[in-house]
């Protein structure tokens, strides 16, 4: 049967390389064919959404545990392994990565300016965020971690927007000052280990005491928090989403986030989860705060991409209450809220991304009427405003509906505190749609076209995705519970 | 597929509600451009839909038990959701109602809405409420039926703001979606603490374990009440009644789909669903039975002070549903339910009739209606009588019996304030929407009409020109609703046997109240209401029928009253004033500004910092080379002092 | 007393002063005057333990004598150095030179 | 006899010595002849040192120790000047006349480090740093027609004096107060005696002149003049050769004491801690690219010393590695400052604007030889901080790790800036293309693979790190 032939076959390696390879090609593309580079960009963007599928689909959620997996030893002293596995919570991290960088590319068929260097770029950054998800080697998590952001630099500053330096700087400056949390909690406990390995499992075997595990808790949460948005560490992503290009944004707010919440749980929560019961609490008090408090400053802002940076940060918020939960239900909607906010804000950023492209403006105020113009590229945004919002049979419907449930069972009062809120993420919400393409016709934006197309298609792929999901969650909800039941067993 | 056919119930179960989410996106995706291909496959599938509801009825219609199917729709070790239906005497009987206003309103949209640019996005919409409110209404569990209950917000926001170029139009799409929502929350929180409490959203089986007296009283009242703001938020009932009248602005058939048998009944649908569960809380039936009839009164009152049609209509909805609460709250299950039923039939009819009017005349003014020969249009104008008739609850109409179920159910209660309170409510109603009738029918030439014109921007562009199957496609729903609304009254015995069948403990309660209900003192409750009704209807007459009538309200005499019910009690003003304080003004201000300020600027602070202490620092490096040497020689004096201190 | 002690605190006196010297003249020939005496005092010190306490005689002695011979070079050094400033700046005199900060 | 090849790599290089001085003393100079020269004799001298590796054994009455250590260092040193003398080709910076003087010191200088790595015993410790030092006292004014840099040959010697006249004086404490010159044995009886005050006086002294070579807090006051005042090259080879020189010194002087003191290794602390901070704080404010490398370099003095004072086996071989990777990505940059400015001036920041356009090589090149400054993966540099500290947690230094860190991401800071320059910024004003010949390409190319594939692959590098550091503490 398939999976048997792929066990033997190193796929997670190949998806990675495939990256890497796309990288060197890319650069070796003359800079006078940006045509060449865009279709060799996509066409490695659909192999991996291929490879990611095929994994996936192949992956028995029967036998659940990791599957995949290619591990061999790479630095012998100290016990730095090769480990690439997929088991229920990274795969759909896989796929997700793979989609949107689909979608991005397609996003960004009209750059003009220094395409080859965007896209190199880009897969540099992409190639991080897969070795964080396949990463089962701390080593190999901090290395890829630390690649996926850097790049964050360049591509922010050079094909950005509004005060780009700025939000370039303060962005790269913030989230490595965050993996200069991660560095130390991660060798403090390979060194309290014994130091002869940074196998995570092994690590995990090993059973670390319960004061090591505080402090490496703190350490790597707020690390990684820093890159997931948790509320007093947020700043960055307004002002960097408000900076970046649209590609970079929906890869950033749709994956890269992830990536903070991912090792959260993948390293801090596996490695100590003495030290998660014992910060549990304060988890879930920022958390909630971090829900409310976004959703409240969305209502004020008058900068579109800022308003969905400060909706991530409030969706975001739901991802670090259902970590806090501990339960099953919570992290299992934690997981899907991740994938879901994912595929969510990559819709937001396209939509505003070719609005932006085509008005050259995305303040609210001067927007409005749009949907007369250019209905179909207003229905983008529309939708994945109702997905923002929490409507039903849509994907992040029901990851909200999980943590809620196990919220309100754990810590009542802040549960209560998060539901309450959804009224007004669906005030500001409906606002800025109201805002922003209702209205009057307004003749400055008569000439501009709808949406072609050929640029339509990634929208298209993501509402797919989002109302697919929404209709059918167990198809990954299956998935994600057959790695969560027995982690939570194991806390 | 094959066990599709296999099973002809759900296979029916399946065709009618899922059809119609089909035909959006078919709609949407591909028949954009195309408008009468896209009003085809919409009314094809909800006609499809309707054909099967009434197979479903006929086939069930004496199978005592009700039949369930159910898959896991989200399945984990604590939280079950199931995907299904279930087919009780209830359900089928909502089922019917619905498909048959939601075919009618879409038959009638095809004259009304006829050479609007948004043809298609429209009947969208409608397929996609159809879908939601078909597969609500047959949801077996809690947690299905609160998921399609919030799709049917969605639709609903979607169809008010139809005319989104309209402010108001947007304005009242939003507040309808989020005063709903505000519900929601508590229906949301009701729903997880029984879940976490009890364990199973069955509505059969809380049913059951709620008479059983197997949930804990605490839990069953708070999760009762918090339940119950749901249907303070959808059917619009006191505090959160005032999306609905706004939510006028969407075109008339929306508004009769909406305001007639679906979306807001969907609240009153909901309680009674879980009746047995309220039932087993007293405490949440005092509220609920409170709360309506607050509502039907303050309703009641607006209705007199307005002249907009589609208004007065709009707060008759508002309190005939607080009168169905009234009557829910008071223990009559079937008379809520069966009042539900009537009313779906005669306020669709009459809504219908006014969008007819207001089609015809581009204006929402009943006086200008009725100055400019409204009741030429014969049609709509007899309809509209025999709705207001039956609205009134005079005999033959349908309302007549229903009112009468639930009046018997008032009288039941102890505390008769609540019966009074009905009497009174049937009599404002009685006068409101009889002034309204004579205003349209028998005008006055009035020298000076303040000329309000509601007129929606889409009438002025397609007027008269295809007047013709426009008015008859129109036409049609009308008179058959009319026709439905003479008979239906008649019906009420078969019905209580039939949905009182199904259940056994609602049985028990609602004929004991209904057996005590015949007898001496029903007669005299019978005069009783007949008698406001008619006054009621003098009343109106006296003020505006009759020849020489002066055709002001007596409210004119009352001018703070009349300001008052004008302003809707300043309900909205209160709300948009705590709006602006509280939310915008107070925490997001304060939140932005914090942000700004405190969080960001600690960021900057420090980075700003750093660089000023490198610039402090680099002044260690001065020029001149003994100063050089010397912080060189005091650094080593320092490692010094370290060790011998 | 232990003479020991009086040649270590002479050294002492030497390196000190030639600190001193170094960290106070204005003038580059007073401070390579000044280096050489910090040289000399380590000297003596190299003289002083090898007489007094070393395990075997010579060692002191020919440390002494490599620093005397490095010291030639070093002055030979900074004198042609300081002959190159000369040329430039047409003086001696430290404050001169502090171009080079921050 | 046979001992004299344990000395082989040191008598090439007296040879090579030997060679330029004859060079220099003929009438009329041939840049182009004498850069080949360079390069061949340099390039051969690395094979020579590469072929010793596997010697073993000591010289003069064991005052000159040769194991795996000293050769590791001797190749790096080695391949330092190789590359140095690689980017001489346009050397402007240096009267034509005197070219041949400038190899003959820089090999002079090469030959004296290689055997500082070696040296065990007081006095030939100081005899090969003076020698070194001086032949760098020579290159540093050398640099043509100096108007504002002329002073910082005097600075250099200067500073350079004082503190070898004050190592001087503290080893002639030690060497009272232990009566032996030889490292090993000084080290061994210095926790006996270390409750004399004479003892610790002597120590501290000793130390000023070490870690003044390798500019450490605060000993550190020269480098940034000498690296703005001296020719790009020879700012490249203090900043690469005699790194690696001051480097091996420290490591063998404290290598040697394996008995961990407690008051030693937190006075290494503080200056490591303090070294770190102090340079990457003032190079924020930089506006020349030499001198804020130099100030940079203070800043991996203190991280390298992290690896060195955890006194394990483990920290050693990380410092030796991170002295690699910190050859590697130093002189990366440094080819860049060359290439760019090859008419010999002073590089400013803003002078890299739009070198992507320029030279898109020398750009990766650069931007990749920051980013490993900077310890961003999947450089060398991260590698070697990442050993580094992982040596340190194995001692339960958390704090000094979690200090090391937070200094990274603050010198990301003004690495950031330069690359910024040189990838964002719109050249002001039209500058001279840049020319990049063969050699060049093909050396940022192999360093660009280096700086990869040293990170990426640490293994076999890590197994010689830790052969030479067992070495070391036999």
């Amino acid at each position: 049967m398939a999976s048997m032939e792929l066990a033997s076959f190193p796929i997670l390696s190949t998806i990675l390389l495939s990256t890497i390879v796309a990288l060197l090609v890319i650069m070796l593309i003359p800079e006078d064919r940006p045509k060449l580079v865009k279709q060799v960009s996509l066409g490695f963007a659909a192999l991996g959404v291929v490879l990611s599928l095929l994994v996936y689909v192949s992956y028995d959620v029967d036998k659940g545990g990791l599957q995949f997996v290619e591990r061999f030893l790479w630095v012998q002293s100290i016990g730095i392994y090769w480990f690439t596995a997929v088991d229920g919570i990274n795969a759909p991290m896989l796929i997700l990565t793979a989609v949107v960088l689909f979608t991005g590319v397609l996003t960004m068929w009209e750059l003009e300016t220094r395409v080859k260097e965007f896209f190199a770029l880009m897969y540099l950054l992409v190639a991080g965020v897969y070795g964080v998800f396949m990463s089962m080697d701390l080593f190999w998590i901090f290395v890829w971690y630390d690649v996926s952001l850097f790049p964050m630099y360049p591509l922010i500053a050079i094909w950005g927007g509004t005060r780009k330096e700025y939000g370039a700087m303060k962005l790269t400056l913030y989230l490595l000052a965050g993996s200069a949390l991660i560095l130390p909690g991660i060798l403090y406990v390979w060194a309290v280990g014994g130091g002869h390995t940074f196998d995570l499992f092994e690590l995990q075997r090993m059973g670390l005491p319960a004061h090591v595990q505080r402090i490496a808790f703190i350490m790597l949460y707020l690390g990684f928090g820093i890159l997931a948005g948790v509320w007093p560490f947020h700043t960055w992503s307004p002002v960097g989403h408000v900076a970046a290009p649209t590609a970079v944004s929906m890869i950033h707010a749709g994956v890269l986030m992830k990536l903070g919440a991912y090792g959260i749980l993948r390293v801090g929560m596996t490695l100590c989860p003495e030290g998660l019961g014992y910060w549990a609490d304060l988890m879930a008090l920022l958390a909630t705060i971090g829900i409310v408090y976004g959703a409240f400053v969305g209502l004020a802002q008058t900068d579109l991409k800022y308003v969905i940076g400060y909706s991530s940060v409030s969706h975001m918020g739901i991802v670090g209450l259902g970590l806090a939960t501990m339960t099953v239900d919570g992290i299992n909607g934690a997981v899907f809220q991740m994938f879901s906010h994912g595929v969510m804000t990559a819709l937001f950023f396209s939509a505003v991304g070719y609005i932006y492209d085509r008005t050259h403006t995305k303040m609210i105020p001067e927007l409005g009427g749009l949907s007369n113009t250019m209905p179909v590229a207003s229905a983008f945004f529309i939708i994945a405003a109702f997905c923002g919002v929490g409507v039903p049979c849509m994907s992040s419907f029901w990851a909200e509906l999980l943590v809620f449930i196990s919220a309100v069972k754990t810590y009542p009062v802040r549960g209560v505190l998060a539901v309450i809120s959804l009224v007004v993420s669906a005030l500001f919400m409906l606002r800025v749609v109201q805002k922003t393409f209702y209205g009057p016709r307004n003749e400055r934006w008569e000439h501009i076209p709808d949406v072609p197309l050929a640029l339509a298609t990634p929208r298209i792929i993501l509402v797919g995705i989002l109302v697919f999901f929404g209709l059918f969650p167990r198809l990954i909800l299956d998935v994600i519970q057959s790695a969560v039941v027995p982690f939570v067993s194991s806390l | 597929m094959m066990w599709l056919f296999k099973d002809p119930v759900l296979a029916a179960a399946c065709t009618g509600t899922w059809l119609p989410f089909l035909a959006m996106l078919v709609i949407l995706i591909f028949t954009r451009r195309n408008q009468r291909l896209s009003a085809g496959i919409s009314i094809a599938s909800i006609v499809t839909s309707l054909i099967c509801a009434i197979y479903l009825f006929t086939k069930l219609f004496h199978a005592g038990v009700p039949v369930q199917y159910e898959v896991a729709w989200a399945m984990t070790p604590d939280l079950y959701v199931p995907f299904g239906y279930l087919l009780d005497p209830h359900s089928l009987l909502m089922l019917l109602i619905v498909a048959t206003i939601a075919c009618l309103v879409q038959i009638y949209s095809v004259g009304y809405m006829a050479g609007d640019p948004g043809f298609s996005r429209y009947y969208a919409f409608q397929s996609l409420f159809a879908w939601a409110m078909l597969t609500m209404v047959i949801a077996p569990g809690m947690l299905q039926l609160y998921i399609f209950w919030e799709l049917v917000g969605l639709a609903s926001y979607l169809l008010i703001g139809y005319y989104y170029e309209k402010y108001s139009a947007s304005q009242a799409g939003k507040k309808a979606f989020v005063v709903t929502r505000l519900g929601d929350i508590g229906f949301f929180l009701g729903l997880i603490f029984l879940m976490l409490g009890y364990g199973d959203l069955g509505i059969l089986n809380i049913n059951q374990a709620a008479a059983g007296h197997q949930i804990p009283g605490p839990l069953v009242t708070i999760s009762a009440l918090l339940i119950f703001c749901g249907v303070i938020g959808k059917s619009a009932q006191f505090p959160l009644l005032t999306w609905l009248p706004d939510a006028m602005e969407g075109p008339t058939p929306v508004s009769a789909l909406l305001h007639s048998a679906t979306m807001v009944a969907a609240g009153v649908y909901m309680m009674s669903r879980i009746f047995p569960f309220f039932a087993a809380s007293p405490d949440a039936m005092a509220v609920a039975l409170a709360i309506g009839t607050v509502t039907m009164l303050l309703a009641s009152t607006m209705a007199m002070a307005t002249y907009d049609l589609k208004q007065v209509w709009a707060y008759s909805t508002v309190s005939q549903l607080g009168f169905m609460v009234m009557g829910l709250g008071a223990g009559g299950y079937f008379a809520g339910v069966f009042h539900l039923t009537t009313h779906a039939g005669f306020k669709a009819l009459l809504f219908l009739c006014s969008g007819m009017f207001i089609h015809e005349f581009h204006t929402n003014d009943m006086r200008v209606i009725g100055q400019s020969g409204g009741r030429n249009l014969k049609v709509p104008m007899i309809s509209m009588t025999i709705g207001a008739l039956a609205l009134s609850g005079l005999f033959p109409f349908s309302g007549f019996f229903s009112k009468e179920a639930i009046m018997g159910v008032l009288a039941q209660h102890t505390n008769k304030v609540w019966l009074f309170a009905g009497l009174l409510g049937a009599l404002m109603t009685a006068y409101y929407s009889f002034r309204l009738i004579f205003f349209v029918a028998l005008p006055r030439k009035l020298a000076t009409v303040p000329a309000e014109d509601h007129g929606h921007g889409h009438g002025a562009d397609h007027g008269d020109e295809h007047h013709g199957n426009a008015y008859w496609a129109m036409a049609w729903p009308v008179m058959f609703l009319a026709s439905v609304t003479c008979v239906l009254g008649f019906f009420q015995a078969p019905l209580e046997q039939f949905l009182t069948g199904g259940h056994a403990a609602a049985a028990a309660h609602g004929a004991g109240q209904e057996g005590a209900g015949h007898g001496m003192g029903h007669y005299v409750l019978l005069a009783g209401a007949i008698g406001c009704a008619l006054a009621g209807l003098a009343w109106a007459w006296v003020e505006f029928g009759r020849k020489r009538a002066p055709q002001e309200g007596f409210l004119k005499k009352f001018p703070l009253a009349e300001i008052l019910f004008a302003r809707r009690w300043y309900l909205d003003d209160f709300y948009r004033k705590a709006l602006d304080t509280l939310v915008y003004g107070g925490l997001t201000s304060l939140f932005t500004r914090n942000d700004r300020r405190v969080i960001d600027g600690a960021i900057d602070g420090i980075c700003k910092l750093t660089v000023g202490t490198g610039r402090m620092t680099s002044f260690m490096q001065s020029g001149m080379l003994q100063y050089n040497l010397l912080v060189m020689v005091a650094g080593i004096g320092l490692v010094l002092l370290f060790f011998f201190i | 007393m232990n003479s020991l002690s009086t040649y270590l605190i002479l050294a002492a006196m030497l390196f000190c002063l030639g600190l001193l010297g170094v960290l106070q003249r204005r003038n580059l020939i007073g401070m390579l005057i000044a280096i050489e005496l910090m040289l000399g005092g380590a000297s003596i010190n190299f003289m002083a333990f090898n007489r007094f306490l070393a395990p075997e005689p010579a060692v002191g002695q020919i440390i002494t004598l490599f620093v005397m011979g490095i010291a030639a070079a070093e002055a030979a050094i900074g004198l042609s150095i300081i002959l190159a400033l000369f040329r430039q700046m047409r003086s001696i005199n430290v404050e001169r030179a502090q171009r080079l900060s921050g | 006899m046979m001992k004299w090849v344990l000395f082989s790599p040191e008598l090439y290089y007296v040879v090579m010595a030997a060679v330029f001085f004859f060079m220099s003393l003929e009438r009329q100079a041939e840049p182009r002849k004498l850069y080949k020269w360079a390069v061949i004799l340099s390039g051969v001298g690395v094979l020579a040192t590469v072929l010793g590796a596997r010697l073993q054994g000591t010289l003069f009455f064991d005052a000159y120790r040769i194991d795996l250590f000293s050769q590791v260092f001797k190749i790096l040193i080695a391949i330092g000047t190789f590359w140095v003398m690689l980017v001489c080709s346009e050397l402007k910076g240096v009267d034509e006349r005197r070219h041949a003087e400038f190899y003959f010191l820089m090999t002079i200088c090469t030959l004296a480090m290689m055997m500082l790595v070696s040296a065990v015993e007081l006095l030939t410790i100081y005899i090969t740093l003076e020698l070194s030092s001086y032949s760098l006292f020579l290159l540093v004014p050398m640099r043509k027609h100096d108007g504002e840099y002329a002073e910082t040959g005097i600075k250099y010697f200067m500073i350079g004096a004082t503190a070898s006249a004050m190592m001087l004086f503290g080893l002639s404490y030690l060497y009272g107060v232990t009566h032996t010159t030889y490292v090993a044995e000084v080290v061994k009886a210095l926790p006996r005696v270390f409750n004399q005050p004479a003892a610790v006086l002597g120590l501290v002294l000793a130390l000023a002149g070490f870690l003044f070579k390798q500019a450490l807090f605060p000993f550190h006051i020269w480098a940034p003049d000498v690296y703005q005042g001296s020719t790009n090259q020879v700012a490249a080879y203090i900043a690469t050769g005699s790194k690696m020189a001051a480097a091996a010194m420290v490591i063998r002087f404290i290598g040697f004491g394996n008995a961990d003191s407690g008051y030693f290794v937190q006075l290494l602390m503080v200056l490591s801690v303090l070294s770190m901070t102090f340079g990457n704080l003032v190079a924020i404010i930089q506006k020349d690219i030499k001198r804020l490398l130099a100030y940079s370099s203070i800043a991996h003095a203190g991280y390298m010393l992290i690896g060195i004072l955890t006194m394990t086996e483990q920290g050693y071989a990380s410092a030796i590695y991170y002295a690699l990777a910190y050859l590697i990505m130093n002189f990366a940059c440094f080819m860049v400052i060359i290439k760019v400015a090859d008419d010999g001036h002073n590089l400013q920041i803003k002078e890299l604007a739009g070198l992507h356009k320029r030279s898109p090589l020398l750009a990766m090149t650069l931007m990749l030889g920051l980013f490993g400054l900077a310890g961003i993966p999947p450089t060398v540099g991260f590698t070697g901080k990442f050993l580094v500290f992982a040596a340190a947690l194995k001692k339960g230094y958390l704090i000094l790790v979690i200090i090391g860190m937070v200094n990274a991401t603050l010198s990301l800071y003004y690495y950031l800036i330069v690359i910024k320059a040189a990838y964002l910024l719109k050249p002001v004003r039209e500058y001279l293309p840049v020319r990049v010949d063969g050699v060049t390409r093909s050396l940022s190319i192999a360093l660009v693979v280096l700086m990869i594939c040293v990170g990426i692959f640490p293994d076999r590098f890590m197994q010689l790190t830790e052969a030479a550091a067992a070495a070391l503490l036999m």
